[in-house]
């Protein structure tokens, strides 16, 4: 087939960069290599426009075992113990078709976990909709939310938490993000390096269908009028037959069979077999007749670019085939040895013996193109908000307002699609500001969480950033866990418009400093562009997914109040910063201002400060304030316990909407038993904490003195009724 | 009267049906499953086994055109997942 | 007491009931479904998860299985069997137990903590509970709509066969506390030898107050007690 | 050769479908939410919905009479459910 330039164009490769390959190879590539070329060198798999940022953000930590650049990160916790994890996104497929691409998004964020030699304990998600009255929001929701329930329930690991925002700025793109975490021993822990000539290469799991072929140029390309026409061969998922290579892999794991790993996601075989080599500085040959089809006549050029489901490549130790295919056999899953490793450093792909293609390693791979795009920094919005200007609202209107709102809502409609307690290690299900999951046999436990704030971010990317951090820093505080490391989704528009990458540079300009300062290191993470629709980008939605140890699970703190009649203290200070707050949002429609400000030293000093509280067992509930304010934390502290407060009007003179609507950094609420109330404030005075004593806790009522008393139920109901009315 | 009344709608109610199928070259994960276990049950003369959807549809009308344009809009609306899956419909 | 675990491609809830079995000090093994022998056991289990996947129907295929026939085999000679969520649906399957399991009534996954009521504690499985005892018991199943004929339901009702129905907090049993639109909401069975128990909730869940409750504990101290 | 084979395979290969529908007095729940669903998006002259499954089975066979009654083994052995369901088998 001769190259043409439309063809060229159909790839997405541009004019240089084909030139570039023609460089590379010294000759024409064929149709077959253009392909690759084209799978290798698209933004999803080459993180082109990214790279030279995302190099900035701090990997190392002295729990670090590996950062970023595998298929997950992996830190220690000590004893022995690692654990894996990372987000991913699937959002272009999951638009087109909700439950296959949340599903599958959520299978393959599953293998780049067990690829490493863990066993996943955990699953999460960020899923980002339009505005709930857009015509194709609900059914995406219902997609979505059932894709992501019927892989993790089928395989059987436990979706315990995440996040769900509405926003028109999603109405023709939504995101969903999948977050795996994996439990190993810190001596099993699997890589894709390959090592030494003339090894094994052998393909496991699923035979290869004609499914997504192109999905990673896909993922890497704006949508427009056409794109649902277009309708890609969609992949779908089959949790059931990734259970037993989940099952086969980590078998085959307990010895050392395996020299090297690599699950096939994006760009399938292709991407599989060229990192690999490319780590190892090897060549690799692939004899393509070999690899199980599940269709008849697939071309040389379907196999390799094929994104089927539930595939693996290995490469294994001289002499282990019989004993690894007897593996894979009992859990009657395909195993072929498809090639072997070469010292060549080229891809030899071959059928029947006749060579189809043939390029250097280092051409997909260490030579694929890097731009270091233009970008434009934030400006500061000049125009103040006048607070004065608004029409009065009551408190109580306003709490309503918001806690009705389908983003404050209540997830349980969509929690409760999710198994969140098979493995039967699950100590704080969702709900709470984090979930935290038992090591299994163990008295340890991890605490995770999941956070992002494109309001934030939009308004100014590199506050923006840091608050993300922060957010994500104090949900895991807040259940008594000492965060450790996070792993990040970018989700972003179209990396070749300036603005767009400034957002992106300084959001990550962001996310440095504040895990920068708070030894909070990044050890893996997925960056999507091309966030759009016709030219309309997606606001900055960078995604955290943080990972803290809890070291004794003898208390495990959630957000719950636990009695009556104890003291209610609110930890950080209100200044009232309402810019870009929910409350502004919900009650005015008003999107204005710049976000909160971080303050790192006062972030760093609440949070350890709280969590020595909770490890001298003198706290009883806590909750981290962030979207709604102070009064939004209070009644989810109380719909969840069904417990009420009774909250005194601040001292000073202040407007109550600023006091109780207020979204401050660094603040949390927690309870104390009164008994332990004098010690409490002790320890804060010498921690040199600023704290406000905000009332105590009562039985039914939700009270602010003078202000408002409801019924908790009544606030439960308004706080559930949206999604069951929906 | 009753009975009557019943007669009526018998009268104007038609009944369709509609098969949903995968399209071809999608993945089937469970006439995978199907067939392998009918493999080892000893059926091997089976070479094929794919799964779909079945529905019996009874619409309001007379009109056996219109009965089926709207048995149609059905399908697109909610039935079926034309990403995935194509569908035929019968007037039964 | 010597208990098997029967394990399918697609169990996930082998691992807990399990753990579950050796807290409570049984002699416990785990059975690949490829077996063709049962070792000799006191107590059976067929444990929840998505047994081939569930496709075609929940349970269907396992139901066919080789180590089924044993299980059949030991069941009709008096051996106990408890299934838990889709090994209840793998032994309606069988035909051990009557019914059968449909799709839940609003059609989507649930998991959450419901209340059951103990209908029966004269049995292996429930000598330990109290009559009337309302549970707290974790659900999880997209499948747990159990139906079955007029007929049926008479025999499970005179031959005092409903092991637990689905009720509120109180213990009243009404249409809100039936989360998946089970018939008199019904929640678990036995067979007329009341040698095999099939249940939707997860005993083996709530056995461990670090992770929820220990309501779960006394079905198999009632059995250990047999 | 292989093609020849494969024209041979052809020849002696027969496609059957089967339905698969709920009995008449087993409650259908999805068929219900279907129904509603589709009330709900203003379908009114929809009057019943019920739901079953659809089965494309290839049967090494030349034979109608011995293809079919293959089938039939298949549908009782494993793919119908005759306490609650009956099926019905068509040539294709
Ligand atoms: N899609 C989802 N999947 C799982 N859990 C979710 C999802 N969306 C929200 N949640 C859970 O609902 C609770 C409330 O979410 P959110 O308000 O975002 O919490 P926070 O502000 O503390 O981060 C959390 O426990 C969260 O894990
Ligand atoms: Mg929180």
């Amino acid at each position: 087939m001769k190259i043409t330039n439309k063809i060229i164009e159909n790839h997405g490769l541009k004019k240089e960069e084909y030139k570039n390959i023609q460089k590379l190879l010294k000759r024409d590539p064929n149709f077959l290599e253009l392909g690759i070329f084209s799978a290798m060198w698209n933004e999803h798999c080459s993180y082109k426009s990214s790279r030279v940022h995302l190099k900035n953000l701090p990997t190392q930590g002295k729990h670090v075992i590996q950062g970023p650049g595998e298929n997950a990160g992996v830190i220690d916790i000590g004893d022995d113990d690692a654990i894996v994890f990372k987000i991913e996104s699937h959002n272009h497929p999951s638009f087109i078709e909700p439950y296959q691409g949340a599903a599958t998004g959520v299978g393959g964020i599953l293998r780049d976990v067990f690829t490493m030699g863990a066993r996943p304990i955990a699953l999460l998600n960020s899923i980002h909709f339009g505005s709930p009255t857009h015509p194709k929001t609900k059914n995406l929701l219902n997609g979505v939310v059932s894709g992501i329930g019927g892989y993790g329930n089928c395989i059987g690991i436990p979706t315990v938490a995440g996040e769900t925002k509405f926003h028109e700025t999603y109405n023709e793109n939504i995101l969903v993000n999948a977050m795996a975490v994996g439990h190993t021993k810190k001596n099993k822990i699997f890589y894709s390096k390959a090592k030494g000539i003339g090894k094994s290469v052998v393909y496991v799991g699923s035979k290869t269908g004609r499914d997504g072929i192109h999905g990673a140029s896909m993922a890497s390309a704006e949508f427009d009028e056409n794109s649902e026409e277009k309708k890609p061969t969609v992949q779908v998922g089959d949790p059931f037959t990734e259970k037993l290579l989940l099952e086969a892999c980590l078998e085959l794991m307990k010895d050392d069979s395996i020299i090297a790993i690599q699950d096939m996601g994006a760009a399938g075989l292709t991407s599989s077999s060229v990192e690999m080599a490319s780590k190892g500085d090897l060549g690799i040959e692939l004899n393509l007749e070999k690899v199980p089809c599940r269709e008849n006549n697939m071309t040389p050029y379907e196999m390799m670019l094929s994104e089927s489901q539930e595939r693996m490549l290995i490469i294994l130790e001289d002499g282990k085939e019989q004993h690894a295919r007897k593996i894979f056999q009992k859990w009657d899953l395909n195993f072929v040895v498809i090639g072997k490793t070469t010292n060549s450093k080229n891809l030899v792909l071959k059928y029947d013996n006749n060579i189809e293609g043939e390029i250097p390693i280092d051409a997909l791979a260490s030579k694929a193109p890097i731009y270091n795009r233009k970008w434009v920094k934030k400006k500061v919005s000049k125009n103040k908000f006048d607070f004065k200007k608004l029409k009065k609202i009551k408190l109580e209107d306003a709490l309503l307002k918001i806690l009705s709102s389908p983003n404050h809502s209540n997830k349980s409609w969509i929690t409760n699609q999710y198994d969140q307690m098979v493995m039967c290690d699950t100590v704080q299900r969702s709900g709470s500001d984090a979930a935290i999951i038992r090591i299994h046999n163990k008295d340890k436990a991890i605490a995770v969480s999941v956070d992002s704030s494109a309001n934030y971010c939009k308004s100014f990317p590199s506050t923006g950033g840091k608050q993300i951090v922060c957010e994500n820093w104090r949900n895991l505080i807040a259940v008594g866990a000492k965060p450790v490391a996070i792993t990040n989704c970018l989700n972003f528009g179209n990396p070749e418009n300036e603005k767009i990458m400034g957002e992106f540079a300084e959001c990550i300009q962001g996310i440095k400093e504040a895990c920068e300062f708070l030894d909070y290191p990044v050890v893996s993470g997925n960056v999507s562009f091309y966030n759009g629709t016709n030219n309309k980008n997606i606001y900055p939605t960078p995604v955290i997914g943080g990972v803290g140890i809890i070291e004794k699970l003898s208390r495990p703190i959630n957000h719950n109040l636990k009695k009556i009649k104890s003291s209610l203290i609110l930890i950080g200070k209100t200044f009232g910063h309402l810019g870009q707050s929910c409350f502004l949002k919900e009650n005015y429609s008003i999107i204005e201002g710049m976000p909160p400000e971080i303050n790192l030293v006062n972030e760093k000093n609440n949070g350890e400060t709280i969590l020595n509280l909770i490890k001298k067992n003198l706290v009883l509930s806590a909750h981290d304030i962030s979207s709604g304010g102070l009064i939004i934390a209070l009644s989810e502290m109380s719909m969840s316990s069904k417990i009420g407060v009774k909250i005194e009007k601040p001292k000073m003179l202040r407007n109550l909407n600023e006091y109780f609507f207020g979204e401050d950094q660094g603040r949390y609420v927690i309870e104390i038993d009164q008994k332990n109330l004098v010690e409490v404030e002790k320890f804060l005075k010498t921690n040199n904490i600023y704290y406000d004593n905000l009332g105590i806790t009562q039985p039914k009522y939700f009270e602010i003195e003078g202000e408002m008393k409801l019924d908790i139920n009544d606030l439960f109901k308004i706080n559930e009724q949206w999604y069951n009315n929906y | 009267m009753e009975r009557q009344f019943q007669l009526n709608l018998k009268k104007s109610k038609l009944k369709f049906s509609v098969t949903v199928t995968l399209k071809k070259d999608v993945l089937d994960p469970q006439g995978k499953v199907v067939l392998n276990t009918l493999t080892n049950l000893g059926m091997t003369s089976l070479q094929n086994i794919r799964q779909g959807k079945f529905f019996e549809i009874d619409i309001e009308t007379k009109d056996q055109l219109e009965g089926e344009k709207k048995v149609k809009e059905v399908c697109e609306k909610l039935l079926v997942n034309l990403i995935i899956e194509d569908y035929k419909i019968n007037k039964l | 007491m010597k208990s098997s675990v029967i394990v399918f491609p697609g169990s996930n809830c082998d691992r807990d009931i399990c753990v579950a079995l050796e807290k409570m000090q049984f002699k416990n093994q785990k059975i690949w479904h490829k077996e063709t022998s049962l070792p000799k056991s006191d107590l059976i289990v067929i444990p929840g998860g998505f047994s081939y996947g569930d496709y075609l129907r929940s349970g269907a295929i396992a139901g066919k299985s080789l180590i089924i026939r044993e299980v059949i085999k030991a069941a009709n000679a008096g051996c106990l069997v408890l299934g838990i969520c889709n090994g209840f649906q793998i032994l309606t399957e069988t035909g051990l137990l009557k019914g059968t399991l449909l799709r839940n009534k609003n059609l989507k996954f649930i998991n959450r903590d419901v209340n059951i009521k103990v209908t029966n504690n004269k049995t292996n499985f429930s000598s330990d509970y109290k009559l009337e005892q309302v549970l707290k018991i974790n659900i999880a199943h997209n499948e747990g709509n159990y139906f079955t004929d007029k007929n049926n339901l008479e025999i499970l009702k005179k031959e005092n066969l409903i092991a637990f129905k689905y009720c509120d907090e109180k213990g009243n049993i009404t249409e809100e506390s039936n989360p998946n639109g089970a018939i008199e909401n019904i929640a678990g069975i036995y067979n007329l030898k009341k040698n095999i128990l099939g249940m939707m909730p997860h005993p083996e869940r709530m056995i461990d107050k670090t992770i929820s409750n220990t309501d779960g504990i006394n079905l198999f101290s009632s059995l250990l007690n047999h």
